[in-house]
């Protein structure tokens, strides 16, 4: 931060909806439509209050009918709106999955670039809460499959406040994904951040003996770990993707050929996951800076189970990060 | 004359069973009637014509499976007389649209490819080496025979440190036997060597240079032997530092123009101050860190050997005094003329073969010191910035250190800190 | 100043540089540094010696057209008076 | 909310040029598909192809009451609506062969018809899947305070979709200027509408979604405009979405491959005794709006477009394969 910029204190929750306020004062265009996202206030709370400030047309409850609201999305998209559609869970989005993967992704292609559709669909994700096997998906990096549009998964409060304006400027459909642990996480920011780029990851922590390579809520446990492994002496690297489609490969490739060494937390399953590419391109294009095969840690490939003990032992951990990685960097370091 | 064939009706199709014709030569046909009924996998259905006209001549029967596009019946226009049936080549039957009918199918014997003659397998005897691919690669560039690596990674793998290990010990067999090592070590070597041939019919080694090679012998071994080491590199940006420099010396005489490595030098003693366990020796089974930086500048010999004077109290001379000292000591080193402080007083070591286009330097540590700081060659590289990508010139440093002493997170700090100091060349 | 002069004057200075150098056998369009195996600071040392025999003054940006016998020569003749 | 199709006949005052030009444009279609039919079995055309035999006076009696403001979505079955909406035959024909010169440059095929200038939608190939879309862009035309129509066509298939009610509840709710246009041809590919409803009356459907809708005879190209003139009306008036359900038959199989197993012969040639073309025909003739110089002169203009749509079809060019992945992203950076 500069000096001289008042720095103000606020959650991850009131990130994204100062992104989303000033997004509707700066555009008359951009509208919010989800359900609960007016009169409750959002189902996490993010959009409480905004239906005061701009009226029932601009920020629009919608009954429970994901593949109609989305598909109004890309229909007002292409109408000459800028929508902002919140869809409650990535499970949910399940419901609309027709609408983005066959719509969203398809109509430029298929138009033959005619028909873009400059659209931004939130949802909530991942497990951690105890809301059992329905609600706890973590399906970014299966979004990230599908080309056509854009998948971004702010961690920090900076992301959560600057990514939302950059995806609305986006011709394209950009997806967010906030993983739902975030929401209460509080963070300083400048008072008048700018918004961020979409394109690139981070290194969040500079380090040379490993890459931890992750996204999302699991920054934080791969940062937290970094910070155990260093007292042992091993000097970690940590990248935050923040975006897993299109996916910026340059940086964590770059980091492995420093490091030699990498692993990948991914709060997604382990079979076809985001990790999983990440592995392959690593392989493909920096095979010969390998000192040991890469690793992954992923959740464990259950449906997630309500109990508490059984739910932490199925998501990554900085612990397992911790012993994983001191077992890459066994012998030197 | 028009061709009534059998069609395509659909992707996947590729062949159908002409079932039944609903016409017989001589009927007068008009476009958009059903003439025919085809079997397809999906089931029968009735073909259309689009033509007008009276049948000429039913070229497929009934029950007839045949690849789309074959001429099913010829339809001849209204008023033009029947074609005599031996005017009609054989080969007209088959398909002649005018891209290619359709893919030939598996079953309809394509050419048999013959089963490969397997390569005899290797002596299942002999176990598979598991060498990682950085390993490989500079055991390659190293010259190392990684079948003689001893691999101390999981399930006895090789890795990159088993590599270093092994090309250090080579190059430590490699000299000639020392019968009595020289009390006072003079030099450390640092791969790779800079072995000259000789120039000219020279008679033999002069006498100095063979002591000087048992004295690194016996040093390097001892190194080897005892140090264990770790190596940490980093790349640093050095367009702030070149430019500062290049604006400096745009303002100097020769006589007065500074050379990137006193930059370097210097950048060492400031970031020792801040990582102070790097600067000292290992002597009784401790670290004895040292107050005053005296670093051990390496100096090459073009006839082959090194020699490494110190640079006495380098944190506390400025730019300018460190390149007169460099005009000072090299001409003394080339003569083979030092002081003996000069040979014994560096509590640690800075190589820099950048000049022999060296991108990375993995040292070998001179005992009893604890650290060793390697330069490469300063080359244009692209680096990305703030999301922006560029051309920079970029120096890789390098650092081995003794891990008795210390531990990588220290080591990663000292060229945290060495980096954030070129940064700032003004304040060297 | 004859060019031949000039270039007894680069092979004189040479010479202090690396004496054990057989400098008659020099090919003059070999890159010095390499042919002589010479580092950045022999090369200043080079560079100072052949300003203070000649009095020609070589700014450092001009430092990459110094590459062989052949270019020091042409460079320097083209500056001596 | 009746169930018998209505066949309002005072509205529309049938003068002579109006008579032609909607016969033409139904023959236009039907010839046009016809060539087709043709160039699929030659193998120019590949992929699904769906022909409209049968159906014409609904996208013609429909299209007869929109504005160029107004947006199109259609189905997969759409070529009919392509061409009367004003794409050029050239443009659709050079699309099915797959040629850049096409209306989606090759990218889309006989399912996915677009035109940005005619404000085409599409050319939607997954059953329902079109109908969120028209709420969507009418829903924008609301917010931004346009007096236009978005009219999506659909066929009783999708009605058994989730997103068909999803969608009619929505724009009721909403009250977004949407004319939902069902074709409702009796048949979801071969599933008969009495064995996928529970209540074939399909207008009840959307009438309990509290929306204006209208059973049609869709065999009666008159009756289509009427009932969508009446319907555009009060869609363009604020009064919210309104629902036609337009009784019409494919005289042809569902696609190209179809056997046709789930239909009787007899059932099709009662249907063909109320094919569109043919009974307004009759119908003009009997009122001596038309006589059989115009008919010639009809076949004869829309062969030469056909034929002139083929010859540039045929003349177009193949993208490069180099450009393969253009359009999957955006080519200028911003919204």
């Amino acid at each position: 931060m500069s000096g001289g910029t008042p720095i103000v204190k606020l959650t991850y929750r009131e990130a994204v909806r100062d992104a989303i306020r000033e997004a509707m004062y700066k555009d008359a265009r951009v509208f919010l439509m989800g359900e609960d996202v007016g009169r409750y206030g959002g189902c996490f709370a993010v959009s409480k209050g905004l239906l005061q400030e701009f009226g029932p047309a601009r920020i629009r409850d919608t009954p429970l009918s994901e593949s109609a609201f989305v598909g109004a999305g890309i229909g007002a998209a292409m109408g000459g709106m800028r929508p902002i559609v919140e869809i409650m869970t990535v499970n949910f989005s399940l419901l609309a999955a027709d609408q983005i993967l066959n719509n969203a992704a398809t109509m430029l292609h298929m138009s033959g670039g005619q028909f873009n559709i400059p659209l931004v669909i939130r949802m909530a994700t991942g497990g951690g809460r105890q809301v059992a096997a329905q609600h706890s998906h973590c399906l970014e990096g299966w979004y990230a499959h599908i080309p056509g549009i854009k998948v971004v998964t702010p961690a920090t409060i900076e992301d959560a406040r600057g990514m939302l304006w950059t995806a609305l400027e986006d011709p394209d459909p950009v997806l967010i994904f906030e993983n739902n642990t975030l929401y209460n996480m509080e963070g300083e920011l400048a008072a008048d951040a700018q918004p961020v780029d979409i394109n690139y990851a981070r290194v969040r922590r500079p380090g040379r003996d490993i890459s931890i390579i992750t996204y999302s809520a699991s920054l934080f446990k791969a940062l937290e770990a970094a910070a155990v492994l260093a007292g042992d002496g091993i000097d970690a690297e940590v990248i935050d993707l923040r975006t897993l489609r299109p996916l910026d490969d340059k940086t964590f490739l770059t980091s492995v050929a420093k490091t030699h060494r990498a692993v990948i937390v991914d709060e997604g399953w382990r079979s076809g996951s985001i990790a999983a590419e990440i592995s392959a391109r690593i392989m493909e294009r920096a095979f010969y800076e390998l000192d040991c095969p890469v690793e992954r840690i992923c959740s464990a490939e259950v449906p997630l189970p309500y109990a508490k003990h059984l739910e932490q032992a199925a998501l990554p951990q900085a612990e397992t990060i911790v012993a994983t990685v001191k077992r890459m960097v066994h012998s030197h370091g | 004359m028009a061709e009534f064939r059998m069609p395509s009706l659909g992707a996947d199709m590729e062949a159908g069973t002409l079932i039944e014709w609903k016409v017989k030569p001589g009927d007068r046909i008009t476009r958009g009637d059903i003439i025919a009924e085809v079997e397809t996998d999906k089931g029968i259905i009735e073909v259309e014509v689009f033509e007008d006209g009276i049948v000429d001549q039913i070229l497929v029967q009934p029950d007839a499976k045949v690849p789309v596009g074959t001429v099913l019946a010829t339809i001849r226009s209204v008023g033009a007389a029947p074609m005599p049936t031996a005017d009609r080549a054989v080969a007209e039957r088959m398909p002649v649209g005018a891209e290619p009918p359709v893919q030939p199918s598996l079953e309809a014997g394509g050419p048999r490819i013959p089963a490969p003659t397997m390569v005899p397998p290797a002596s299942t005897t002999e176990r598979r080496l598991r060498v990682s691919p950085l390993a490989r690669k500079l055991a390659d560039e190293l010259g190392i025979d990684v079948s003689t690596v001893q691999g101390t990674g999981p399930d006895g793998a090789i890795e990159r440190a088993d590599v270093e290990r092994a090309a250090a010990a080579k190059k430590a067999e490699e000299r000639p036997p020392a019968p009595t090592p020289t009390p006072s070590p003079t030099t450390p070597e640092v791969a790779p060597t800079p072995e000259v041939p000789p120039r000219a019919a020279k008679a033999a080694v002069p006498e100095f240079q063979v002591r000087m090679r048992r004295a690194i012998a016996a040093a390097m071994a001892r190194s080897n032997r005892e140090i264990p080491h770790y190596y940490l590199e980093t790349r640093i940006d050095m367009s702030r530092a070149l430019r500062w420099l290049e604006t400096e010396n745009q303002k100097r005489t020769i006589k007065d123009r500074l050379l990137p490595a006193v930059l370097l030098v210097k950048a060492v003693a400031k970031a020792l101050g801040d990582v102070p366990e790097l600067n000292g020796y290992w002597i009784d089974d401790r670290l004895q860190p040292q107050e005053a930086i005296h670093i051990g500048f390496a100096i090459s010999l073009r006839q082959g050997g090194l020699v490494i004077p110190a640079i006495h109290h380098v944190d506390l001379k400025s730019l300018d005094e460190l390149m007169e000292v460099l005009h000072d000591l090299i001409p003394r080193v080339r003569a083979g003329r030092l002081r003996s402080s000069e040979l014994t007083d560096a509590t640690i070591t800075v190589t820099n073969l950048g000049d022999l286009g060296v991108e990375v330097v993995y040292g070998v540590i001179y005992p009893p010191q604890v650290a060793l700081v390697g330069f490469g060659k300063i080359v244009e590289q692209p680096w990305a910035e703030h999301g922006m990508l560029g051309i920079r010139p970029i120096l890789t440093a390098t650092l081995a250190a003794d891990h008795r002493a210390t531990d990588g997170h220290r080591g990663g700090q000292f060229l945290d800190s060495l980096n954030r100091y070129l940064q700032e060349p003004a304040k060297l | 100043m004859t060019e031949a002069q000039i270039k007894e004057v680069i092979l004189k200075v040479l010479g202090r540089i690396a004496p054990e150098a057989d400098l008659d056998t020099l090919d003059p369009d070999a890159n010095v540094r390499e042919a002589l195996d010479i580092d950045s600071f022999d090369h200043l040392n080079l560079l100072i010696g052949l300003n203070e025999e000649l009095r020609v003054d070589i700014p450092e940006a001009d430092y990459g057209q110094l590459t062989t016998l052949a270019a020091i020569l042409s460079y320097l003749s083209a500056r001596v008076r | 909310m009746s169930a018998e199709p209505t066949t309002p006949q005072a509205a529309i005052r049938l003068d002579r040029d109006h008579a032609l030009h909607l016969l033409h444009e139904m023959v236009r279609i039907r010839r046009f598909e016809a060539k087709c039919a043709e160039l699929y079995g030659a193998m120019k055309i590949r992929g699904f192809m769906h022909l409209y035999d049968g159906e014409e006076a609904v996208a013609v009696g429909v299209m007869q009451v929109l504005t160029p403001q107004d947006a199109i979505v259609a189905t997969y079955r759409e070529h009919g609506h392509a061409l009367v909406r004003g794409i050029s035959a050239g443009a659709i024909m050079a699309e099915m062969y797959g040629k850049q010169e096409g209306c989606a440059r090759g990218r889309g095929g006989s399912m996915h018809l677009f035109d940005a200038r005619t404000r085409f939608y599409g050319g939607n190939a997954i059953v329902g899947g079109g109908l969120p879309l028209a709420v969507g862009l009418a829903l924008a035309d609301h917010m931004q305070g346009k007096r236009q129509v978005t009219c999506c066509f659909f066929g009783d298939g999708a009605v058994a979709e989730g997103e068909f009610h999803e969608s009619m509840n929505l724009a009721a709710l909403w009250k977004v200027p949407v004319l939902f246009v069902c074709e409702n041809n009796l048949y979801a590919m071969g599933t008969a509408l009495q064995v996928a409803q529970s209540v074939t009356d399909l207008a009840h459907k959307a009438a309990s979604y509290a929306m204006p809708a209208i059973p049609v005879d869709g065999m009666d190209v008159l009756a289509v405009e009427t009932a969508a003139q009446t319907a555009a009306a009060a869609v363009r008036a604020g009064e919210g979405p309104y629902f036609l359900e337009c009784r019409t038959y494919r005289f042809r199989a569902h696609s190209m491959f179809d056997a046709e197993l789930y239909r009787s012969k007899a059932e099709v040639e009662e249907w063909k005794t109320r094919d569109p073309i043919a009974t307004f025909a009759q119908r003009l003739k009997e009122q001596g709006l038309l006589n059989d110089a115009d008919v010639a002169s009809i076949e004869r203009e829309v062969a030469r477009e056909i034929d002139e749509a083929v010859a540039f079809a045929e003349a177009g060019t193949w993208e490069p394969v180099e450009d393969l992945m253009r359009f999957v992203y955006s080519e200028r950076r911003t919204a």
